[in-house]
């Protein structure tokens, strides 16, 4: 019974339920005491006190959504970095030059966006 | 509701018994979220109170929300012109349901100096229900203080349930108010009969 | 097209960008600053049409604040519009009485006893002492620093409300001048204090001087931001610390020699660049010449009666005539014009706020930046909606 | 700085057939204003602005004015014989004095530190000659005071870039800061009014029951 998993079961339950538990009791506490009241004007978009003119909903220019992508793939690398600067200092000379690849390809990317331009924000 | 010797008898014992209305009133009041709604010179004072030697913060209430969304709590500090009316009671009706208004500043209450103004609306009670009204123009920082002590009473006497409990908790209370529209010299309509019932002029 | 209208930058236009199919990159996002949003000084609105992050136009709209002070002041006495001033730019409520003191002390002739005239320029040194220093507070809390600086610049600005509580009976709504002089005399305690306060308002200034004026976000976020020209800032009638810092040397204390100033040496600092940088620069110099000038001023502030004794303060009916007084508040040029006809009450009474104006060219200074740089901007030129709208 | 005479005589040497007249200004550190004809007001202005002794560059002020149509007593002295002996004697003439909105420029120099030269310029009347050139091609500074006097006096500015509606909101209708202007009159509440306040507010709130005040007997 030592290594059964249930002690890892019932921890499992005691966590979702001290997460859920608050949760159910402000639902419960919700649908008797604070009555949903929508509006028109409480539902409608905040304009500093004015009515909302125009759409919110417009074609962005490309350059965020490629500043987005670079951004992205960096922040990705670093959860990958993070085991690998965790054991740095027991790994063998192998796993080292795989990690500097691996980084060196991702700094190749951003080189190549770099030149071509698109981190010059016009 | 709990009577009051039962209850000391059981403090003496260090056993604290309350109930779930006051727990729910104490958490209320004791963290109202202003929202920064600075119109004029009152605004200043506002900051004033919320700055170092005022000390909003022992109140809890020194968080100002930019956002109605995240407020409860509307000073409307100085004065409400006939423009600015509308954009007063349309934030109003955005803010979050127990929601209260402290009418900061003589023009606030009434238009104040500026009453005779042909762009000043004669205070803000005619479109919004006024929990605290602070007289004074600009009203020092110890009124404001104790105007938020005045509101922080009156949510811890508010009802949990019963006829007269606060209007966010009954459902068919409509929580929101007509936004005036512009008129060619005035609002339309200069005033929400609802909300403003003025007691007759003694004279 | 009219010479001085806004020059955006060179390599700008205010359609969007097309690619090479002619199609537009993208739309033209259409937002309002409007009048509840936390960092417009009150409740002034600016439309901005916004190409991305970029401000492709800016139209400022005003009016949520026009409390109708000129028809209110047709309709009451000559005295009782001075308790108005202190609200029209409620951060300089003593500045706003001498320049309503001065015009119509011009308009009637009266005269002003030489305590009451050092007493009104330690007041004026004082509240801009104030003024500046909750701008700097307000500038930096616009930057994004929430909260802590305007912590010091209030601290520091109790203590002169302090003395204007002390002096006038309201912190700061203070209806303190009257014409031919002050309402009351100052006391020699109240003096010693307030040598006290400007002496160890030098290491205030330091302390903010060494937090701000070398930080590298500021100086990123405010050089070369919202440069406007020498022209420009003439043709556009800006006064006031926005236009030294665009280099023009136009001080009225120096230039109309109001109130004694010729008699306390003190320096006008200018910039050179005319951006944000400078403004605030010059603002803090200021600061710094306002000290000497109270030196000066407290040091040899003279006895005698602070009232002229001919001055009747009930019943003051000046000649029919009109005219235009004007003093350098913190905030620029602020001017009194003044219309009697005889009669208790005036006959027009205008006000020509500094702030009003100085917003003219605050499109040309925004255009072609980003939006954050829109608010610094609109920070720097310090505006007060009671001023604006009036 | 040159006196206003000196400079009205060159205006009238440099701009031919303009007319120019001083309006005189008792109160004694008043400034004397200056009457343009508003059709010449442009060129008037462009030259005071160019000048090399002049340079008004800085329009510091500008100010609109209402007169309505008004009966102007004027106490004149007049030697009048009566019976035989000399004898001075105040008379006063009514003259009418036709309503017009005026606007008046206050200009400064920024270059040479001089001054101030008042411009004034007179409507037609105040109805629908409300015509006047707008100085802002000269002067950047005077937009948005112009637009405020197009908003609460009703002077409508030609060649002005922007001509909107300032302070007051867009649906607005009239000018308020007129004399004639009658602002809407529900507005007075106070809980014991008294004369006109008392009559607005009869109109529009009840007034209580007024309790029968039992004359005390004198005793």
């Amino acid at each position: 019974m030592q290594n059964s998993y249930l002690v890892l079961v019932l921890l499992a339950v005691a966590a979702v339920g001290f997460a859920a538990a608050p949760l159910a009791l402000a639902w419960l506490w919700a649908k008797f005491f604070s009555p949903q009241k929508p509006g028109k004007d409480k539902n409608a978009i905040y304009e500093c006190g004015l009515e909302g003119k125009g759409d919110a909903w417009i074609h962005f220019r490309s350059e965020y959504y490629l500043y987005g992508i670079i951004f992205l793939v960096f922040d990705v690398e670093t959860i990958f970095l993070l085991p690998f600067a965790v054991a740095f200092t027991g790994l063998s000379a192998g796993a080292f030059v795989a990690m500097i690849v691996f980084l060196l390809l991702l700094v190749e990317g951003l080189v190549w966006a770099w030149r071509k331009g698109f981190l010059t924000w016009k | 509701m709990i009577d009051e010797g039962l209850k000391s008898e059981l403090q003496k014992q260090g056993v604290y018994v309350t109930s779930m209305q006051e727990l729910y009133n104490w958490g209320r009041a004791n963290s109202v979220w202003p929202l920064t709604f600075g119109l004029a010179c009152c605004a200043i004072e506002m900051m004033a109170a919320s700055m170092a030697r005022f000390d909003l913060a022992r109140f809890g209430a020194e968080v100002f929300r930019p956002s109605p969304r995240q407020a409860d709590l509307m000073i409307v500090a100085g004065t409400v012109t006939k423009k600015m009316a509308p954009l007063v009671v349309r934030l109003y009706n955005q803010m979050p349901e127990p929601k209260y208004v402290i009418a900061m500043g003589a023009c606030a209450i009434s238009g104040g100096p500026f009453k005779q103004g042909y762009n000043v609306l004669k205070g803000i009670d005619r479109y919004l229900p006024v929990d605290v009204a602070i007289p004074g123009c600009p009203p020092r920082p110890e009124a404001l203080l104790h105007a938020i002590m005045t509101l922080q009473e009156k949510i811890l006497n508010q009802k949990l349930t019963g006829p007269d409990r606060p209007r966010h908790l009954n459902a068919d209370v409509e929580g929101e108010y007509p936004v005036p529209t512009y008129g060619p010299h005035d609002l339309q309509p200069s005033k929400n009969s609802e909300v403003w019932q003025p007691p007759p002029i003694q004279r | 097209m009219n010479a001085f209208a806004a020059q955006p930058p060179k390599n700008f236009e205010v359609k969007p960008k097309l690619d090479r199919s002619g199609t537009p990159i993208g739309d033209l996002l259409e937002i309002s600053m409007g009048p509840h949003h936390p960092s417009t000084h009150g409740v002034f609105r600016m439309d901005v049409v916004l190409d991305g992050e970029t401000v492709v136009k800016l139209k400022p709209v005003f009016g949520y604040l026009h409390r109708n002070h000129e028809k209110i002041g047709e309709n009451i006495s000559y005295l009782s519009s001075m308790p108005y001033t202190d609200r029209l730019d409620y951060f300089c409520s003593m500045t706003n009485n001498w320049a309503y003191a001065l015009t119509i002390e011009k308009l009637a002739g009266l005269a002003v006893p030489e305590r009451a005239e050092y007493i009104r320029v330690i007041m004026a040194e004082l509240t801009r002492l104030q003024s500046h220093t909750c701008l700097v507070g307000f500038f930096v809390q616009d930057m994004g620093a929430l909260g802590t600086p305007m912590m010091y610049a209030f601290r520091e600005r109790e203590k002169i409300l302090d003395l204007f509580e002390e002096v006038s009976g309201a912190r700061m709504m203070c209806n303190y001048m009257r014409f031919g002089g002050v309402r009351v005399d100052v006391s020699d305690d109240w003096i010693a204090r307030t040598k006290q306060l400007v002496a160890d308002y030098c290491k205030f200034l330091d302390e903010f001087e060494t937090f701000i004026a070398e930080n590298e976000i500021v100086l990123a976020r405010t050089q070369g931001v919202g440069v406007l020209s020498r022209e420009l800032a003439i043709s556009a009638s800006i006064t006031g610390p926005m236009l030294r810092a665009a280099g023009v040397n136009y001080d009225l204390r120096k230039v109309d020699k109001y109130g004694f100033y010729s008699r306390f040496n003190f320096k006008v600092p200018l910039g050179d660049h005319g951006d944000v940088y400078d403004r605030y620069m010059v603002r803090v110099l200021e600061m710094r010449e306002s000290i000497k000038i109270l030196d000066e001023a407290l040091r040899d502030i003279p006895a005698g009666p602070v009232m002229d004794p001919k001055a009747k303060l009930r019943g003051f009916r000046p000649k029919p005539g009109e005219v235009y007084g004007r003093v350098e508040a913190p905030k620029g040029e602020l001017g009194f014009y003044v219309i009697s006809d005889g009669s208790p009450n005036p006959y027009r009474y205008r006000i020509r706020p500094p702030s009003f104006v100085n917003l003219t060219i605050l499109e040309d200074m925004c255009l072609g930046h980003k939006v954050s740089d829109a608010i610094v901007i609109l920070g720097s030129v310090d505006i007060v909606l009671g001023e604006v709208d009036r | 700085m040159e006196t206003l005479e000196q400079i009205k005589v060159r205006l009238e040497q440099a701009l031919p057939q303009t007319r120019l007249d001083i309006l005189p200004n008792e109160c004694p550190a008043g400034e004397r204003s200056l009457i343009v004809e508003s059709s010449r007001a442009v060129d008037v202005a462009k030259f005071l602005r160019d000048d090399s002794q002049l340079r008004f560059d800085y329009c510091s002020n500008v100010t609109g004015i209402d007169w309505p149509e008004a009966k102007i007593k004027t106490k004149v002295k007049k030697k009048v014989v009566v019976e035989g002996v000399e004898k001075e004697v105040e008379e006063t003439i009514e003259t009418l004095r036709s309503g017009h909105l005026e606007v008046v420029y206050h200009l400064y120099s920024m270059e040479l530190k001089h001054g101030p030269v008042v411009l004034r310029l007179r409507t037609g009347n105040r109805a629908e000659q409300t015509h006047l050139p707008s100085l802002t091609p000269l002067w950047r500074g005077a937009e948005f005071q112009e637009r405020e006097i197009f908003d609460l006096y009703g002077v409508i500015f030609d060649g002005h870039p922007d001509l909107r509606r300032i302070l007051m909101w867009d649906e607005f209708e009239g000018h308020p800061m007129r004399r004639d202007y009658v602002a809407p009159d529900d507005f007075e509440y106070e809980p014991t009014p008294h004369d006109e306040v008392l009559d607005a507010a009869k109109k529009h709130y009840p007034v209580a029951a007024q309790p029968e005040v039992k004359p005390e007997v004198k005793a």
